[in-house]
């Protein structure tokens, strides 16, 4: 019988094994990114997956109780017993929570959150196979599939939207959603424009106010039409490319799909506040990167302290100052 | 896993020569928090729940207990109550409940004055209520409702007083009765506020 | 939970309590406290985005790099967030919350010391002094308030604060009483209502009396009780000492929501009790989960059987 | 292998129907059509009113966070199910007339008030003294309103997509079911 201790010490030994320095200072006579290329390099891809997803599931995971108790409960089984991380049923406990609690609240679980479930199934197939090459295509096929679908089908949804394509939606957000009136700051659009707006929608919302002909003028302003165009155009260019160039299964498209998508990873969870989307996007990347392209698994493992950084209250420094 | 892996180069500089100093330094500190606290909650009326001592459900005073009302005056001594607060408005209600110093009313009385306040226009009567909760009668006062209309642009200067009562409830268990004492007025004038 | 290796044997024997006391009494104390408190740091942090953001960073980086968390300086980034926390915030922060800060520190001079004994010497004085500490300092503060004394407090608990509603009506008080008491303050706080006199009558009854005067002598007994007999440092008290903690612990977080606190105490008493009480070990180790699953919405499910 | 992929291209079908059938909104349901149209709770909401036997309506204004989150369930997936689901949490609630009669503001297409209307609302808010009279005898009626912009004119437009008519029947039926029992 070994202890919790003992265990957690063996991940740990394996790991300054893996680092692949004698001394155990793996960061000690190479430049500092050069380290953290060798580290992402020779970290192990199904633990360094599940402890992603797990962080995941216990800090952006679903908005219930019942999530997260079991979430909790997961993180403090893994700490005393790290081993459970490598079962079955612990991941099956998550996913299974996960189904439970889309199923009671669906259509109010964001599209991003079914993604964390799937994921959470994959890995819990994932688990259920003892060869570590069938765990492998399972891990490698599922996270392409979900890359491919995710910008796939958004790219479709989004173009097959007339409110998208004629940059209506953004530049309406741009003016009503708090979540990008900093971003709309930092490229000059005034906050009062945004709250004009809203003002005049209340007139809308109001059972006490009647508008002629339902039907309001408000301000705008021309800086907010072209930013929205942009970022339509952006937008849907980047995730139709990424989905696309996932699709074709080449080394060399791979390569700038990734690009793209860190890309992707890194500008969008400044303005969106959808961390937990980012995360599993990130952990998916990794996951198809790591053994092909060391450098790019070492940026994804960057990412990943990015969108813990995104949440700093920056929105509120910028509208204050 | 032991700490025969742990390096020298680990200690803390000060604590490499006082080994007892590592072992007893946090509870000197949480001593002197906690007589602050002490402190503070008998003589500042600082909540017994917050600020470090270890008076949580120890006495009904505390935020739960305590509430503010507000009011704009004018020159002429009337006054308006201010009914519908802000987010921001009510969180900085909340910190100056815990700590009812004017320091912390008067941060509540500059957030009020960020803002233009919209009066309804009819007068709304004060309800007399007796102590069984029932309403016996209309009190001399009527007040205009005060609602937040739109953030004060900076050019424009803030009129009129901003007074802040601050009221703790007790309870008499044997004669099941509810008090509210009026603890304290604060009234800050508009150069006070003004941001 | 069990320690050992999937395929050496039969899960039924693996989860008896036997099995739990050895594996309890093979831990490494200052690993496993580590272990505990960063748990506590990210899932009961402070309500601040300093501190969140930093429990968050720490969590990720002892997940990648495991070793990290002996570091003293690990421990010097949660302390220091928690830190700046308190002190921007400090009339507003709970007094449990200053436990969490202070352990914090407790744990960076435990990573900074040397000697492994040292390093044990820190953690066993430390979570004596906070035990006697925060039992007595709350005794003192009791016994110092009239409102406590007269056991005013916890009936007007029962009656208006919402936690206390589903305990209420477990022990006999109709959730009405607590919704008519509610309502009925209102009346003070509306600057359209004066109440006459500033007094009013509240419909309570005489069970919340008589639960609100056994909960002040229970609370204040059972408090009171643990902190001297922490003080005394015989095996005898110890043993009482601990099965009474463990009773408060199971206990108070079923009404009282504030379950960072009663995980700050359980590791507290599991550092006492580790070597040298195995079984009371084996319960503290319990505690952790039961406290987790004290977040089940029980107070919902009370509040809606029907009566 | 396929197995989660399958179902996952089932329930992005499965959002992609609702949401172009039923009105699910494009952010909700396992599709994946986060900013893929500005059509979802903010810019959706609805007007609760009581309607009496002669017409007249009055809205009610200050909905417990509660009823919110039945409500904004209702806005994400607007069938009359859902809205019944709303309707039956708010009318939990005693709503009586709080505050004299209120004119409807008259709004011009600029954004500016033009005076008051020839309607008037009285407000309705919920209160604990219930009457089990007048307002229980009202129907219910939930209008569901969709707000779109249009970038060149730069005009906001609100559409009534539905309204739903709720009789005190359907929103106390299982009430009367209970007691029946």
């Amino acid at each position: 019988m070994k202890s919790a201790t003992s265990a957690r010490t063996s991940v740990i030994s394996r790991r300054q094994s893996a680092s692949g320095s004698p001394t155990g200072r793996p960061f000690v006579g190479s430049s500092k990114f050069g380290a953290l290329i060798e580290f992402a390099r020779n970290l192990d891809l199904f633990e360094t997956v599940s402890l992603l997803t797990l962080v995941l599931t216990v800090i952006f995971g679903f908005d219930h109780w019942l999530f997260h108790i079991v979430a909790r409960i997961c993180l403090l089984v893994f700490i005393l017993w790290p081993r459970s991380l490598r079962t079955p049923v612990f991941w099956l406990a998550l996913a299974l929570t996960g189904a439970i609690t889309i199923i009671l609240t669906w259509e109010l679980v964001d599209n991003h959150k079914y993604l964390l479930d799937y994921w959470l199934w994959v890995l819990f197939m994932v688990h259920l196979f003892a060869q570590p090459q069938r765990q492998l295509r399972i891990i490698l096929f599922n996270a392409r599939f979900f890359l491919c679908l995710t910008f796939l089908a958004a790219s479709a949804q989004k173009l097959a939207s007339p409110s998208y394509r004629s940059g209506e939606m953004f530049e309406y957000y741009l003016y009503v959603d708090p979540r990008f009136a900093a971003f709309g700051k930092l490229i000059g659009i005034d906050p009062s424009v945004g709250e004009a707006v809203k003002k005049r929608t209340m007139f809308l919302r109001s059972p006490f106010a009647e508008v002629q002909g339902n039907d309001i003028q408000i301000v705008g302003s021309n800086r907010a039409r072209v930013a929205a165009l942009m970022m339509t155009s952006w937008d849907a260019s980047v995730q139709l490319a990424i989905g696309l160039l996932l699709l074709i299964r080449r080394q060399r498209t791979d390569q700038i799909a990734h690009i793209l998508l860190l890309f992707f990873i890194f500008t969008t969870y400044i303005p969106a506040p959808v961390f937990g989307f980012g995360w599993i996007l990130a952990v998916m990347g990794l996951t198809l990167a790591k053994d092909k392209f060391p450098k790019i698994g070492a940026a994804y493992l960057v990412s990943f302290f990015a969108i813990l950084l995104y949440q700093l209250p920056w929105r509120e420094w910028v509208l204050k100052s | 896993m032991n700490g025969s892996s742990d390096q020298p180069d680990h200690q803390l500089g000060f604590f490499r020569y006082s080994s007892r100093a590592l072992i007893i330094c946090m509870p000197i500190v949480a001593l002197v928090i906690a007589a602050r606290q002490v402190y503070l909650s008998n003589y500042h009326g600082l909540a017994v729940w917050k600020g470090g001592g270890m008076g949580m459900f120890a006495s009904m005073d505390g935020q739960a207990n305590r509430f503010a009302q507000l009011f704009i005056t004018q020159s002429d001594g009337t006054r308006q109550p201010l009914t519908h607060l802000l987010r921001v408005q009510k969180d900085a209600i909340d910190n100056a409940l815990n700590y009812p110093v004017r320091r912390n009313f008067l941060a509540v009385a500059k957030s009020i004055a960020t803002i233009e306040w919209a009066s309804s226009p009819e007068r709304m009567p004060v309800v007399l209520i007796d102590s069984k909760g029932e309403p016996a009668g209309r009190a001399s006062e009527s007040y205009h409702m005060m609602a937040p209309f739109r953030p004060r642009s900076r050019d424009e200067k803030w009129k009129g007083n901003i007074q802040i009562e601050f009221w703790k409830m007790s309870y008499n268990p044997l004669t099941r009765t509810c008090h509210a004492t009026l603890a304290q007025t604060f009234a800050f004038t508009p150069d006070e506020v003004q941001q | 939970m069990s320690m050992a290796e999937p395929s050496q044997g039969n899960w039924a024997r693996r989860f008896t309590l036997e099995a739990l006391i050895k594996s309890t009494q093979q831990l490494e104390l200052v690993q496993f406290v580590s272990l505990l408190t960063l748990f506590l740091a990210v899932t009961f942090p402070f309500d601040h985005w300093l501190f969140i953001i930093t429990a968050r960073v720490c969590l990720f980086l002892f997940l990648i790099f495991p070793i990290i968390i002996r570091k003293p300086a690990f421990w010097a980034a949660l302390a220091l967030s928690a830190t700046v926390v308190t002190i921007l915030e400090w009339a507003t922060t709970d007094n449990h919350k200053y436990l969490l800060l202070y352990w914090l520190w407790v744990v960076v001079f435990c990573h900074a010391a040397v000697d492994p004994d040292q390093k044990r010497r820190v953690l066993v004085f430390n979570a004596r002094f906070f035990l006697c500490f925060v039992f007595l300092a709350a005794v003192a503060q009791k016994l110092s308030s009239p409102s406590y004394r007269s056991g005013e407090m916890f009936e007007y608990f029962l009656y208006c604060d919402p936690r206390f509603t589903a305990f209420g009506k477990l022990v006999g008080i109709d959730p009405k009483v607590a919704d008519a008491v509610q309502k009925i303050l209102d009346f003070f706080k509306s600057p359209f209502s004066q109440v006459i006199n500033n007094e009013l009558l509240l419909p309570g009854t005489d069970r919340a009396r008589i639960v609100a005067l056994a909960l002040t002598f229970w609370d204040i007994s059972l408090q009171s009780l643990i902190g001297v007999l922490f003080l005394w440092r015989r095996t005898f008290t110890d043993k009482i000492a601990h099965l009474l903690l463990l009773f408060f612990v199971f206990t108070t977080y079923l009404p009282a929501p504030v379950f960072g606190f009663g995980w700050i105490l359980a590791i507290w008493g599991l550092i006492l009790a580790k070597d040298r009480f195995p079984k009371i070990s084996a319960a503290y180790f319990i505690s952790f989960p039961a406290i987790l699953l004290y977040q089940l919405p029980w107070r919902e499910w009370v509040l809606g059987m029907n009566s | 292998m396929l197995c989660v992929p399958l179902v996952a291209l089932v329930i992005v079908g499965r959002q992609i129907y609702l949401s172009t059938r039923y009105g699910l909104s494009t952010w909700k349901g396992g599709g994946m059509g986060m900013f893929a149209a500005a059509d979802e709770r903010s810019n959706r909401y609805a007007k609760v009113f009581l309607v009496d036997s002669d017409g007249n309506r009055d809205p009610l204004v200050q909905l417990s966070s509660e009823d919110f989150d039945v409500l904004n369930r209702a806005l994400e997936y607007p069938t009359r199910e859902n809205f019944l689901r709303a309707a039956k949490k708010i009318a939990q609630e005693n709503w009586i007339p709080a505050y004299q009669r209120r004119p409807v503001l008259n709004v011009n297409s600029d954004g500016n008030p033009i005076g008051a209307g020839a309607k008037s609302y009285r407000v309705m808010s919920p209160s604990e003294i219930r009457s089990d009279t007048e307002e229980r005898r009202a129907n219910m009626e939930i209008q569901f309103w969709k707000i779109s912009y249009e970038p060149r004119t730069r005009r906001l437009r609100a559409s009534l997509a539905e309204t739903f008519v709720f009789t005190p029947e359907e929103r106390f039926r299982n009430d009367a079911e209970r007691k029946s029992l």
